[in-house]
């Protein structure tokens, strides 16, 4: 072939690289391993993740819930997986379709009335419905209610760092963990008063109130989304007034995989349509009247609009979207239902258990989900570690991982992969580590 | 159930309808294991008020069996890089091995929450570092965040670092006066929506007629102290390496601004040349383009950040790092891990930092896959698909200049751009010859990009294809040339073999229908057994 | 390469070569770890006789990306369960789980050698014994193999079964006596090759005019002492039930005789009725139709022999048997099984069985997929799957009664046979029906089978199949012979919508080419890089 | 749907089987588990076979080989593994063009001229063999050679009980572990003489001495082969002489799972293709003259010939012939050769190491492949057992399994997937297990 296209060596294919541009030696990377060998090695390194194998209470943005084995029976065939952002409608309708049912099934979900086709994850999603809120009020003050989750709130920080937006907080109420009354800060500057429900407390908001503040000064509601099986039970953030909402959907049949892939949704109002960031999917017809599906509405995206699209994402999450949309529909209607009911009965059960015992505490009285702070005798982490040795439980999150004045608390979640066996363990467990 | 006859489908696999319009009240396909605690009466554990009060309407009622024939009948309609070519050019569609596939699924890794304290991680925390390391050896550049989770996102964090180390340098005031981003007009449309958002305005260099950045225009622009820094991709979106790389690094930091790569197109330089080693201060990677991680439909991407070591303070947090030495505590914690001399941590104390960019570590399993595909191929391996992927592109570009219009004459690297030129005299354009290679069984090219090319055919062929099907692509390429003077209709009218013909976009675009919606009039379908 | 432009294909799918005639010299697809032992002259440890001289000449050399897109493009030639409605008759093609597919796949069992120690495959074995006694309660009969590879293997082990009794029972001369087997004319032709392969004779019993045994023929048949047994499908393959079924046995029996029973078509009673409770003395099950097992495109099977407890001795070796209270022996050899208090054993000591008929414990992988299938099922589920087995069948009956013949007026179990009796007058025949069901997306059903029904089509929906679905393949059924009669032509030369045509295969009979060979002056293919 | 079809209730769907034969209770099989649960029971199964985590060096008829990520891959499409036996051509022609090359590249191995679309295993390939012989010759002894494997005479033995066959033995000689001189043995009776190669106790026999013995006196040779790897570096059988080859397909991309579903192997001469048992494909055209195939020769078989057919067999291995060609073609030619050459250096080396170490030797003195026969110095049952639970390394078989008089003697066996450092450990083991 070198000879065919007129060269003599492979170096010569290189040329137009000046000479000393080019490296003179070997990478400085590891010789070929073969497939067993390389199993091997991940293999052994996998073994050195033994959280991995825990029973575990943690959430806090990523949750451990079933994952219906045809979910990535679908996602690894090869005309899904191994194909690019359908571009070429005529030989990407599977990709296409399955999109606009995922937009779809989050606009049941989210009540709302668009959706994309997906953000790269809740967090950059929720960055992106604050650039959205700037973009369509025209307004540049953004309060941020009580307890978001961290992670997310620094993401928002980054993104809107150049962006003219200044980033407000709003406290939360230390007796029932839910955002305190936001009145007296909002005006007719606020773009947007942005909210997570459940909270990163695990406490449920009165997102309809707090839709009701932010419309009266004529601020949008954003609303974030950390464990997205909630929506298949509270009111939706649409039906509760939600101008943005925005979810982590990992959730919905995506493995933990150490924080990612994940999948952002991302869901707004028809009006708002045109402002919206990112890929969307919508229906059209060929010539002879047959149904298909395009990218539409490109003039928003940047290979269009360059600096002034809408966002600069190109390629978002498809395929955990896809994964997303084989584990709604596997579950459907009644299984999401039956998750979620699971989540807060369980819940209920192991914080009743818990609060009763000797040095341990609920703070917070909200309802919850699947989540719940717990305060214990003494320093959380230890006891976590505690726990996690002796017990082989992970037990939750030491809230000292984000405030550092919370030495005592942690984070518990259940969902319906914990056994009511295990709930029983788990509070064992804290008494004797709370005892140590 | 109508006794009259509904009008037959002629194949049921191209018919498949929306999961929705498929839905019967009843179905299920999902079971869980039975509730084992005592069930409350749920409005006693959540106020009505914040309960959903629609039952879930509308969400699609199926069985297992409903929901695999749904997937597989609708896959059948894409076209995928494991049928064929799929030379989409600025795409790197190389082969996605199934065994980085198994790799990212071990449980170990695909069963740990991100929240593990790291002394429970260590394996995953490795991998990370690990892939660090490589891609600084790949790129010549020391500092790597793997935050970002695609091209654009790592464009985004590497013009906020060159924002910040110049915030930094310049001082608030210094600073202000920088706000210009200088971007070729051949860039990708991410580049110039990336520097938006970091609160730059864009001024756009020309090229020049053999495709390379114009220096005089660049000199120019980097005349007037406002530059920040230049975004420039390398081989540039052409296919063409900027020769003139060196020089355009030191005009750009002669005038106090820093250079940014966008490193789509490495796939032409793994091994063989070195971003860092030309000047370039900052670059992000696709792993999901040059390291082989699966497009998966529009994603999910990786696209690393990697930065000179001055800018290194300004990455996001938190760094992964490595620290010498036992650690007794984990040697207490955990007995797999005593033998380990080497402890990696979550570095949060950067206080230049720009922040996060994503919560938790990025796109781990992207990761996964990407070291598997570094550790596959080896320090040779990187370098020979590197030498293939220019090859193959090179022999496309011989075997097609005779037929088409190849607007630049310098050789291309891993890319090569023709134009529908000599087509467009019967009408045919380029549109039309990417339809009708769907016939031929090829995915389509990359079409009108770049933007400063008219009729644009980016073909992009990578390592992944062997001579048979290059050879027989050239062939449907000059048949199509063939058609398009003999016989013009059928390539304006093509594809002729999908399920659908080409859709009307304008249509859709003027009254989006954006989701399914239940038929107002539509009388719930009855299933009894 | 030649220079001048092969004729261009319309599209590489549909014409992808043999794998030979893609390879390549020189491609590969592997990689071993390097050799870690000094490597010795190869002839100094095999002498040069023993070994090849022809260097594997003609196996391919392609690499992993060759392989991968020449399957998954063949692959898309084919028909599955998973695309649609299978309705082939007699062959149960229900939906195949996709869990079951990931319990096969544990590496705790798929990495298990079958010469393991027992005591180190508890979890084995005991998988085996579990489903030994579920399917001893659903047939009824207590004695179970598992070891027969498929349908026709478990059939022979019956049949042995009923020699190895009658030797027993009779003694050398008396059995040699009883040498026929009945078999009614409906029967599938395994059970006659299966009788042979045992020794016996066959003779034909004749089914009546309602698609039944004909108790007289049967009674005359075994009034001459030479009858060692009947082998009865139940439902038969009419899909009736024979409602006569324990005065058959009766008769057999009081002929000395035994009653084996095919139990292909199980599906019709699990959960509803049991062999065992019929009669019947010995009866194979077909994993891969009843308990949802995967075809693959024509096995693995595996094929239960299930005999009442007098015929148990007979049985293949080894019996996994399960014995009561902790083994001390494992208890120190590992500590993983300390709790265990029943031990399961391999017992060979079985004087009077057949022998082995076949290496190891048979097709274990679909023992444990049939396990997981009766798990998920539950009691309920088994049952609710007859039900809806049987009852898609009556629609479908239903639903073409007036457009088809339907040669029994029984109403059918689990499928239903027609004929294309209306249909020849224009010169349509079953073949030609079928054909054209693939035109409308619907795998064809057994046709031309059971022999004696002259244009036989054999349809069995299975319980996989929804209402939706049920009435597009009526509709397409109707529309057929609406066509058959409006335009033969277009049902006489279908399929219209496949990659190929029907096939000559009279003339592939003639002159067979049963492998691919190197055309002789091929030259050597060449590719350089 | 039941009053579609004018029924009530579901009972009415079974009024033709007699009411004193329908089940009036439910199933004592158990109640329905979800998937969570399910793989939660089989992981804990799985736990109970600790042999399948073990290094092994257990062959014996079934080997550890690697297993290229692809096989599982294409076998798991749904268009292969939901696909029934392909009697409609025109949408079976992915199964059946695999077939296709499976025939080929089993001809190619075997060094013979038509293979068939495969049989359960090897065992009941040879026991087809056997069968096929005595059609062909129309003689009814078969001679087995010294060292068969013992399951698989079993099974010839089960299957020719009623066939008029009968079956007698030759012995090995003791020194080489080869088949001893059979020309006493072989008459103009003799049907077949049947070998296996490399034998049971992984001895290479002289195939072509042995060839020409049989056709001497007009009887026709069978070579079974149980490790089908062996076919890429030793001469052919057909290129020795054989008349049938059998063996077992699993090295060949085929999981362990506990002995099955394997896949058998079965070729012959041209001239026997119309007397072969099984199913073939075959090349054919259709009216455009375009190729595919078919299955042919239908007439051998019991759907057409009853019970004059060349075996009853219908149902084969259909996936495991699937999982091979991919794994043949993946490997390839060289990749062939590669793990062949791999099996043989390692299993010299470590024969090497073990007939050093005291009390210990090879006894058998013939070239081997990848197994070899060791004489410890007591019970190597026992032997064994302490190897497993001190060291975690399954040994080998015991020979006593099948010979009573062979109570110290274990076969191992080495392949491509065993390290140096593993057959250190295992030398090492055997030194520390000698001296308990
Ligand atoms: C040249 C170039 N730059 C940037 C990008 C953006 O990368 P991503 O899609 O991963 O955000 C692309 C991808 O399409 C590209 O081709
Ligand atoms: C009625 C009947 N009996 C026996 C068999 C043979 O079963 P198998 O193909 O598993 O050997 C079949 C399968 O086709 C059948 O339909």
């Amino acid at each position: 072939m070198l000879q065919h296209v007129g060269l003599n060596s492979a170096d010569e294919l290189f040329d137009s690289i000046p000479k000393d541009l080019r490296l003179s030696r070997n990478l400085n990377t590891p010789a070929a391993l073969s497939e067993i060998e390389l199993l091997a090695g991940f293999d052994k390194l996998a073994e050195q993740n033994p959280a991995a194998k825990r029973t575990s209470f943690l959430g806090a943005g990523a949750y451990q819930h079933y994952i219906p084995t045809v979910v990535d029976h679908i996602i690894s065939r090869s005309e899904f997986f191994t194909a690019y952002t359908p571009y070429q409608p005529e030989i990407s309708q599977g990709t296409l379709q399955a999109i606009f049912e995922f937009q779809t099934l989050v606009c049941q979900l989210t009540g709302l009335e668009v959706a994309n086709a997906s953000m790269y994850d809740g967090s950059t999603a929720l960055a992106e419905a604050v650039l959205m809120a700037e973009r369509v009020t025209k307004r540049s003050k953004v309060i941020a209610c009580g307890a978001i989750h961290p992670e997310y709130l620094d993401v928002v920080t980054t993104y809107v760092q150049h962006a003219g937006i200044e980033l407000a907080r709003a406290e939360f109420d230390p007796a029932t963990g839910q955002t305190s009354d936001v009145a007296e800060l909002i005006d007719d500057s606020t773009a947007a008063l942005v909210v997570q429900s459940p909270n990163f407390f695990g406490c449920i908001e009165d997102v309809t109130t707090l839709a009701d503040r932010a419309h009266e000064a004529g601020a949008l509601l954003i609303v974030a989304v950390t464990e997205a099986i909630s929506l298949a039970l509270l009111k939706s953030p649409g039906a509760c007034g939600a101008d943005i909402v925005v979810a982590e959907g990992q959730s919905f049949g995506v493995p933990l995989s150490f924080g990612g892939p994940y999948v952002g949704l991302f869901a707004t109002r028809e009006k708002y349509a045109r402002q919206i960031p990112g890929r969307l999917v919508g229906e059209a017809y060929d010539k002879q009247g047959r149904r298909g599906f395009v990218l539409t509405l490109a003039t928003r995206e940047q290979h269009i609009r360059r600096e002034k699209a809408t966002s600069n994402i190109c390629t978002n999450e498809g395929l955990i979207a896809l994964a997303a949309t084989v584990y709604l529909e596997t579950m459907g209607r009644r299984g999401l239902q039956e998750v979620a009911q699971q989540c807060v009965q369980k819940t209920a059960y192991a914080a009743k258990q818990i609060a009763t015992l000797a040095g341990f505490s609920v703070p917070f009285s909200a309802p919850r989900f699947n989540e719940f702070v717990v305060r214990g005798p003494r320093n959380a982490k230890e006891l976590l570690a505690w726990l996690a040795s002796e017990r082989n439980i992970t037990g939750g999150l030491p809230l000292s991982r984000y405030f550092k004045d919370r030495p005592n608390e942690f984070l518990v979640c259940v969902t319906e992969m914990n056994s009511r066996a295990q709930i029983d363990a788990l509070v064992d467990g804290l008494t004797g580590a709370g005892s140590q | 159930m109508k006794s009259e006859i509904t009008k037959v489908t002629s194949h049921i696999n191209p018919n498949e309808a929306l999961i929705f319009e498929r839905s019967q009240p009843g179905r299920i396909g999902y079971r869980l294991p039975p509730l084992d605690v005592d069930e409350q009466a749920i409005e006693t554990l959540v106020p009505k008020q914040f309960l959903r009060d629609d039952d879930l309407e509308g969400v699609p009622e199926v069985s297992e069996v409903d929901v695999i024939r749904h997937f597989v009948r609708i896959s059948t309609w894409n076209y995928s890089i494991d049928q064929g070519m799929y030379p989409l050019g600025s795409c790197t569609m190389k082969y996605n091995s199934r065994l980085n596939e198994k790799v990212a699924r071990i449980p170990g890794f695909a069963g740990l929450h991100p929240l593990t304290d790291a002394e429970d991680a260590q394996g995953a925390l490795e991998v990370i570092y690990e892939l660090q390391q490589h891609l600084a050896e790949i790129t010549g550049l020391p500092g790597i965040s793997l935050q970002p989770a695609a091209g654009a996102h790592g464009e985004m964090t590497g013009v906020m670092i060159i924002r910040a180390f110049i915030d930094a340098r310049d001082g608030e005031a210094g600073s202000a006066k920088r706000r210009t981003m200088l971007i070729p007009d051949s860039a990708h449309g991410t580049n110039p929506a990336s520097a938006h958002l970091s609160g730059f305005s864009v001024k756009t260099i020309r090229s020049t007629p053999e495709g390379l950045t114009d220096l005089d225009h660049l000199r120019e622009l980097c005349s007037h102290g406002e530059v920040a820094g230049l975004m420039l991709t390398n081989p540039n979106t052409l296919g063409l390496f900027e020769k003139n790389i060196q020089e355009i690094c030191r005009i750009v930091h002669d005038a106090g601004g820093l250079v940014y790569m966008d490193g789509a197109n490495m796939n032409a330089l793994v091994g063989v040349a070195r971003p860092g080693d030309m000047g370039v201060d900052v670059i992000h990677l696709n792993l999901h383009k040059t390291f082989s991680t699966p497009h998966g439909g529009g994603g999910p991407g990786c696209g690393p950040c990697c930065c000179t070591k001055e800018l290194e303070p300004f990455l996001p947090v938190p760094r992964i790092i490595k620290t010498e030495g036992g650690s007794a505590e984990i040697q207490t914690r955990n007995s797999k891990l005593e033998t380990r001399n080497s402890v990696f941590k979550l570095d949060f104390d950067q206080p230049q930092s720009i922040g996060r960019v994503k919560a938790f570590f990025g796109n781990y399993g992207m990761m996964l896959r990407a070291l598997a595909y570094i550790q596959t191929h080896g320090f040779d391996g990187l370098r020979e698909a590197t030498e293939a992927a220019v090859l193959n592109a090179r022999y496309i570009a011989h075997g097609l200049t005779s037929v088409y219009d190849k607007p630049y004459n310098n050789p291309p690297m891993h890319e090569v751009v023709f134009t529908d030129k000599r087509q467009t005299r019967k009408g045919v354009h380029t549109l039309d010859i990417a339809k009708r290679l769907i016939d031929y069984g090829f995915h389509p090219m990359t079409i009108y990009f770049p933007l400063i090319v008219p009729g644009a055919m980016l073909i992009e062929p990578t390592e992944s294809v062997g001579r048979q099907e290059l050879d027989q692509f050239i062939e449907a390429m000059c048949s199509i040339a063939r058609e398009a003077v003999d016989d013009p209709e059928l390539v304006l009218n093509a594809p002729h073999t999908t399920r659908i013909g080409r859709l009307d976009e304008a249509a859709a675009a003027r009254k989006p229908v954006l989701r399914w919606k239940a038929r107002a009039t539509a009388s719930a379908a009855q299933e009894s057994r």
